[in-house]
């Protein structure tokens, strides 16, 4: 029984717990309490981490621990983590937490619904905490699934086509990462031995260039779409509307980053050959994503809409902090998933908790909330200025290390595409502060509105915690970029680096 | 001039019957005249087995087909139609379709047949009395048939009890059911 | 190991106070707020006024050179093999002057503004904002780093935005403190490019090594960029427009005017004495580069401060709201600063002009903030800002027409007030080597008297308008800071401000110029006689005058459409040419493939569904037919083999 | 006897009956006929079966036991299918094969 096999029973406690509740309140309380739990258990981790590499442990993945799943294919539940693993597991239990609370006043079905957001957020745990190819896929199915039916029944507007179109979407995606994986195993013993799934077995051996080649493109993409690859990232919008708070929180917080997860954990580090080869065309949309997201953000008129817009933006900068194949860039990168997890989860919590106090997501139908509701209000607008990378807050801290790494890259095809992605830091500015301006600020324009209510316990709870970790790391990133992602960077960019 | 013996004459004014109402029963456009030439089929096909020396068999076929099922199937014919009434006509497309498909299957079947170099037997005549039918069907030895027997008779009293609730008259709530 | 530990305290005091209020800010009462807000920042202000006497005066020069020392600073993030971002407090001439008028000014501000925003149901949100920005701006002057300036230059452009739309219900507002920041934001973009470019080329963001010249030999500065500009060039102009954009020199000055609709005491703050003129710092922080490095980007910076200057005084002289006069006299002072930098060489006596511009933006900080706290009061006073409905409000506002008074004659350069002596200095600093620019500044300066004065006659002279509510001199929280100002702007120009800051950090005697300085102040005499002219009593002369200038009146009443260029080229290029149709697209073209994707296997499937019709005579014909052809083609196989 | 009729024989006669129970189920649009068409194919099939044993094989009986037991699963499935159909009746108040189509997808 290993200590990483919690963060996956915790949540299934949890949802057991939840099937025998006999109201709303009983299966909340059961909810934020197993998720309490799962907070405190990611703190201990973060603990246990530093312990262990305090005491000097170099290893890749600390806590490694193989249980034998299906002996005839060698595929094992091996668990095992490192730094990144670490920060991102972390940055799943708190927006999970704060999810709990987000969806406190969801009625209906209540049981089912906490029961397939807590059966995701193990999924996402799940993912984190293996480092065997094929257990990990089985998590990310895992994630991927509830996802349809919390959209198709606890969503709004067109939630079907939506779930569908999501669910299809990722669907595609995984058929090409399985492809890739399956195509990795069956050359993960170049000697003739065993055929493995393990991450650290298998990158031990150098997969030939040209099978490389081949199996880059499936998981690459295959992982990017679900973190919003330029061009199929059409999901998103749709997909966030969609569905409720807590599910777009998760979801955008933290099912996405597991696309830029295994495009750094699988396709770049047991590809680094094939990244080198092929990463300038992904760089190229990931760069196009940026600027793309973040101008198509400025027309939106729903509020979903633009974040989930300014989503595909900043998701495609963790890609083109990765494909920069260097150490600040990939430190950046990683740090703008944590960051973004946190920031876009903020986001969409506010969004629902004003959705449900004025009906309308549409922003020319709102106008001066900030006096009816200053601390939703203001959140938001701290949301916001964190999202537009000011100092002071975790984006900030993600944007300058990726543009720093991409910018040590002195031929014109990158600095060309480092000064497109920096200029996205002004069209931010220009969505944000025109949603502000208009949804926030300026006179009230619905007279219904004049006598809604400001945030409740668990909604300053939820915005509160999300609020709290975006300055903390913005505060003190050296903690997240050195002491715990630092030494976790090396092995890969060992081997990315090895091909210069 | 072909000769032709009594055997050949009964034959083939039986295989007559049997064609000609067999046709006449998938293309007469009254339903229970229908009936009637399908009646007249199996009674063909009865003569058949008596003509073949299949004295059990041709008597099994005039009770349970021509009694049994074909009197089934003229009650179930009053319970659904009116006598007077006729078929409406088939469409040209689907009947012109039909026909090439029987045509080309039975010219197939018949030019397979016909090119088949079947060899009879010499044996000399089957032993069809009702004495060894009775033994063989009770019989659990070689060329003995109790199992298939039993299961038979499984299958028939399966299809009664389906029958019966196939048939029996629905519970009343659920009239608006069948209403959509 | 130095005596200068002490500094960081002087930014985080205000940020404590930021901290409490905007914590308790529905919990504390307003006087609480005011005596926090107040004494904290009056702590800063104490500990950079001793930091200031302490480095001049107790230390002085060592070795004849003023020395840059680190207070503290701790590093913040590592952002590669050799770079990492340190926080920390620089303590050289310039930051300890910068510390001064920040600390002074805010002061001001935060004493005035108890006056100010009494009424004010967001009272406790300004004083936290004042604070936040106040926090912002001191860590911006003392940092030891262009990286570390970089973050709290968006700190300090967040504060603006914050406190221009303070009065976040007026859509006036909201747009003005949007657009400062978008503009201001567009500016960093190149700060941002300017910072990576340099740091990458000298692998340090130190002030104190970057500016070294002694370094410069060892920066790797080769390479090709675009435009045949060398590599520290294109850096330091792009770092001048991030500046440029703080500063609000042309082209990027149009978010000045409007964020004139923040509270008058933040436009004497922010958008007259300190942040604006962070451009101009961040460009004297920099100014061993551009002066060794880069003189063609020093050149740059210096025609573009002179046109600023020339643009903005032209348009000064035509606005009639009170505090847009301000704002154009604002940017085009800046300009001035801007110009006088661009003429310096480095080191000596050629360090004449980054001497002027570091004492004229000393005394334009106290001039131009009672300038402002003075329209404040006025505006207070008779509740409108269009100085069309004043006039004559000498007789109600004693006080404040005194001070007023003695601010105009500061800034236009009278002699005797300390404006004339900074003017001076960056006048004479022009004249030695650029004589465009030189001419240029001297026009400038005639404008600046005018307009000035123009204003003065027009406020508190004229015709008398009717006021509903006869104006009186503010309480006197809003008058002692006013009085004060008043004293600073006569007695700061007699400073011998070479002494303390200099390009090299060695002490510069300078002398006033007294061929210089008579014509400087005949210029400004006739600026002052023609508005005295014009304007004392309302004439029609002013209105034939605008008849015969017409056109360009209009263009400069209407500054020269800049602004209208800015809103075609981001609403009707930018949203409507490129934003719209990438929405579109989004939309239709590539979610479009999606959901063509999508579109081909339903209806794939909805013909496979159709042959599952549930027609039982389908199905037969299928299965007859099947039959028949898989048989045939056995039967076929059979015979044949 | 057999000398009189060949085999062949007897097979063209249960070829054109069960030819034409094929074209009375692919026509014929009322459920009754198209029973009755399978009745007649089956007895084709009966036919052949009886023939088979007794020209081929006369030594055993199978051919002739298949085709009772045929004959018995008949009258079974006939006596179901009945039901069924009445049961169509009852529910759609019609046997016409098109109507009753509920059972797609």
């Amino acid at each position: 029984m290993s200590f990483l096999m919690l963060f996956v029973l915790v949540p299934l406690l949890t949802v057991i717990a939840i099937l025998f509740s006999k109201n709303i309140r009983q299966t909340r309380w059961i909810a934020a309490l197993g998720m309490s739990l799962q907070l405190i258990l990611s703190a201990v981790l973060v603990v246990m981490y530093l312990q262990i590499r305090a005491a000097g442990i170099a290893d890749d993945f600390v806590m490694v621990k193989n249980l034998s799943w299906f002996p005839s294919l060698n595929f094992n539940l091996t668990l095992g983590v490192d730094g990144i693993s670490v920060s991102l597991i972390a940055l799943t239990s708190i927006v999970i937490f704060a999810g709990v609370f987000a969806s406190w006043q969801m009625e209906s079905l209540h049981r089912e619904f906490f029961i397939s957001l807590i059966v995701l957020a193990s999924g996402v745990f799940g993912f984190f905490i293996t480092i065997d190819l094929f257990a990990m896929f089985v998590f990310y199915e895992l994630a991927v699934i509830p996802m349809y039916l919390l959209i198709g029944i606890w969503g709004t507007g067109p939630k079907e086509y939506s779930a569908m179109k999501l669910t299809l979407m990722l669907m595609a995606g995984s058929a090409l990462i399985i492809v890739g994986l399956l195509g990795i195993y069956f050359h993960s013993a170049p000697e003739g031995g065993q055929l493995t799934m393990n991450l650290l077995e298998i990158s031990r051996y150098k997969i030939p260039e040209n099978v490389q080649n081949f199996l880059f493109p499936f998981l690459f993409v295959g992982f990017g779409i679900l973190g919003a690859l330029f061009p199929l990232h059409t999901w998103s919008p749709d997909g966030h509307a969609s569905a409720p708070t807590a599910v777009s929180m998760l979801h955008a917080g933290v099912l996405m980053k597991l696309g830029s997860y295994g495009v750094f954990r699988i396709a770049l580090f047991l590809l680094p050959q094939a990244a080198h080869n092929q990463g300038a065309l992904f760089l190229i949309l990931a760069t196009i994503g940026i600027v793309y997201g973040a101008l198509g953000a400025i027309m939106q008129k729903d509020l979903k809409y633009i974040n989930a817009y300014s989503s595909v933006s900043h998701c495609a900068l963790i890609l083109f902090g990765l494909l920069m194949f260097n150490r600040s860039a990939i430190d950046g990168a990683i740090l703008q998933m944590i960051s973004h997890g946190i920031m876009t989860a903020l986001f969409f919590a506010l969004i629902g908790m004003i959705y449900g106090r004025t009906h309308t997501r549409m922003i020319h139908e709102m106008g001066g909330l900030l006096k009816v509701m200053p601390l939703l209000g203001a959140a938001y607008i701290i949301g916001g200025l964190a999202s537009l990378g000011l100092p002071g807050f975790s984006g900030f801290v993600a944007e300058m290390l990726v543009f720093f790494g991409a910018f040590s890259h002195a031929d014109t095809f990158h600095r060309i595409a480092t000064v497109l992605a920096a200029s996205s830091i002004v069209i931010t500015a220009v969505y944000i502060l025109r949603v502000v301006g208009i949804f926030l600020m300026g006179p009230i324009k619905d007279e219904h509105h004049r006598h809604l209510t400001d945030a409740t316990w668990w909604e300053k709870l939820s915005v509160g915690t999300l609020l709290l970790f975006i300055t903390l790391i913005g505060m003190f990133p050296s903690f997240v970029t050195e002491t715990l992602i630092g030494n976790s960077l090396a092995p890969a960019l060992e081997r990315l680096m090895s091909n210069f | 001039m072909i000769s032709l013996t009594f055997h050949q004459a009964v034959f083939y004014f039986f295989s007559a019957v049997i064609v000609i109402f067999s046709i006449l029963t998938v293309t007469s456009r009254r339903i229970l005249r229908a009936a009637t030439y399908l009646l007249f089929v199996l009674l063909g096909t009865a003569a058949f087995y008596f003509l073949l020396n299949y004295t059990f068999m041709g008597a099994m076929q005039i009770t349970l087909y021509a009694g049994g099922i074909v009197v089934l199937i003229i009650f179930s014919i009053l319970l659904t139609s009116h006598v007077g009434d006729k078929f409406e006509p088939i469409g040209a497309g689907k009947l012109i379709v039909s026909l090439l498909i029987s045509l080309f299957g039975a010219g197939f079947t018949l030019y397979v047949f016909l090119k088949t170099d079947f060899t009879p037997s010499s044996v000399g005549l089957p032993d069809a009395s009702v004495r060894k039918i009775g033994n063989a069907l009770l019989s659990y030895q070689r060329d003995g048939f109790v199992l298939p027997f039993e299961v038979v008779s499984l299958l028939l009293l399966a299809a009664i009890v389906g029958a019966i609730v196939i048939a029996r008259k629905e519970p009343a709530d659920n009239e608006n059911l069948n209403n959509e | 190991m130095n005596a200068f530990e002490y500094t960081f305290l002087i930014p985080f005091i205000p940020l404590l106070g930021f901290l409490l209020i905007i914590f308790n800010f529905k919990r504390f009462p307003k006087k609480l707020t005011a005596a926090l807000a107040t004494s904290l920042i009056g702590i800063s202000f104490v500990l950079s006024v001793y930091t200031a006497w302490q480095y001049f005066i107790i230390m002085g020069p060592l070795h004849g050179v003023y020395p840059k020392i680190i207070g503290n600073h701790f590093e913040w993030l590592k952002l590669g093999e050799h770079l990492s971002v340190h926080m920390g407090t620089l303590i050289d001439q310039a930051s300890v002057m910068m510390l001064i008028v920040v600390s002074t000014v805010s002061l001001m501000v935060h004493i005035y503004s108890i006056g100010y925003m009494h009424d004010d149901r967001g009272f406790n949100r300004f004083f936290a904002f004042l604070q936040l920005f106040s926090f912002s701006m001191l860590s911006l002057v003392i940092a030891t780093n262009v990286f570390q300036i970089y973050i709290f230059w968006e700190l300090v452009g967040v504060s603006s935005f914050l406190l221009i739309g303070f009065y976040y219900e007026k859509p006036s507002a909201v747009a003005a403190s949007k657009k400062a920041f978008i503009v201001t934001r567009f500016a960093d973009l190149f700060f941002l490019l300017g910072i990576l470019l340099i740091s990458f080329h000298t692998d340090t963001f130190d002030f104190i090594s970057l500016t070294n010249p002694e370094n410069f030999e060892r920066f790797n500065l080769h390479g090709t960029t675009f435009l045949g500009l060398s590599i520290p060039a294109l850096a330091l102009i792009l770092i001048f427009v991030g500046g440029a954009g703080k500063s609000a020199m042309f082209p990027l000055h149009i978010w000045l005017p409007d964020a004139m609709e923040g509270p008058s005491p933040v436009s004497a703050l922010i958008h007259a004495a300190t942040m604006v003129v962070a451009g101009v710092y961040l460009v004297a922080r920099m100014f061993a580069n551009y002066a060794i490095m880069a003189p063609e980007a020093l050149a740059l910076v210096g025609y573009v401060g002179a046109f600023t200057s020339l643009f903005a005084a032209v348009i000064a002289t035509t606005q009639i709201d009170f505090k847009r006069v301000l704002a154009f006299s604002t940017i085009s002072q800046i300009g001035y600063m801007m110009a006088a930098l661009g003429v310096s060489g480095y080191g000596e006596e050629a360090g004449l002009g980054y001497m002027a511009s570091m004492f004229h933006l000393f005394t334009h900080a106290m001039f131009k903030a009672l300038l402002f706290l003075g329209a404040g009061a006025v505006i207070h006073a008779v509740h409108t800002n269009s100085i069309r409905e004043m006039g004559g409000l000498r007789k109600y506002m004693k006080t404040t027409h005194i001070t007023f008074l003695i601010a105009t004659l500061a800034i236009a350069g009278f002699p005797g007030l300390s404006g004339f002596f900074s003017k001076d200095e960056i006048i004479t600093a022009a004249h030695q080597s650029y004589p465009l620019v030189f001419y240029t500044l001297l026009v400038v300066a005639g404008l600046t008297a005018f307009y000035m004065f123009r204003l003065y006659f027009l406020v508190f002279w004229n015709t008398e308008t009717h006021y509903h509510h006869k104006p009186h001199d503010p309480g006197k929280a809003m008058l002692i800071p006013l009085i004060i100002l008043a004293v600073l702007s006569i007695v700061s120009g007699y400073i011998p401000f070479g002494e303390f800051v200099s390009s090299d950090g060695k002490p510069l005697h300078t002398h006033l110029h007294f061929d210089i300085a008579i014509i400087s102040t005949l210029v400004s005499f006739v600026g002052i006689a023609i508005a005295w002219f014009l304007y004392k009593k309302s004439s029609d002369l002013t209105s034939h005058l605008i008849a015969r200038w017409g056109t360009f009146y209009r263009w400069a009443y209407n500054k020269f459409y800049i602004d209208e260029v800015y809103l075609f080229i981001t609403h009707n290029i930018i949203f409507a040419y490129i934003s719209r149709p990438i929405a579109w697209f989004d939309r239709h073209v590539v979610d479009g493939t999606m959901n063509v994707i999508g579109w081909i296997t339903v209806t794939t499937s909805e013909k496979i569904k159709g042959m599952q019709s549930g027609q039982l005579q389908q199905y037969a014909f299928a299965f007859v037919s099947a039959i028949l052809v898989i048989s045939a083609f056995l039967i076929y196989y059979l015979i044949n083999n | 006897m057999w000398q009189d009729i060949s085999l062949q024989d007897v097979l063209i006669v249960s070829t054109l009956m069960f030819f034409s129970g094929v074209y009375g189920f692919l026509t014929r649009r009322n459920l009754i006929t198209m029973l009755m068409s399978v009745e007649l194919m089956l007895n084709a099939v009966n036919i052949n079966f009886v023939a088979f044993n007794y020209f081929l094989h006369p030594e055993n009986m199978q051919g002739m036991f298949f085709a009772l037991f045929v004959v018995v699963i008949a009258a079974a499935e006939a006596s179901v299918a009945i039901a069924i159909i009445i049961g169509i009746y009852r529910r759609f108040k019609s046997i016409n094969i098109e109507d009753v189509s509920k059972m797609k997808f």
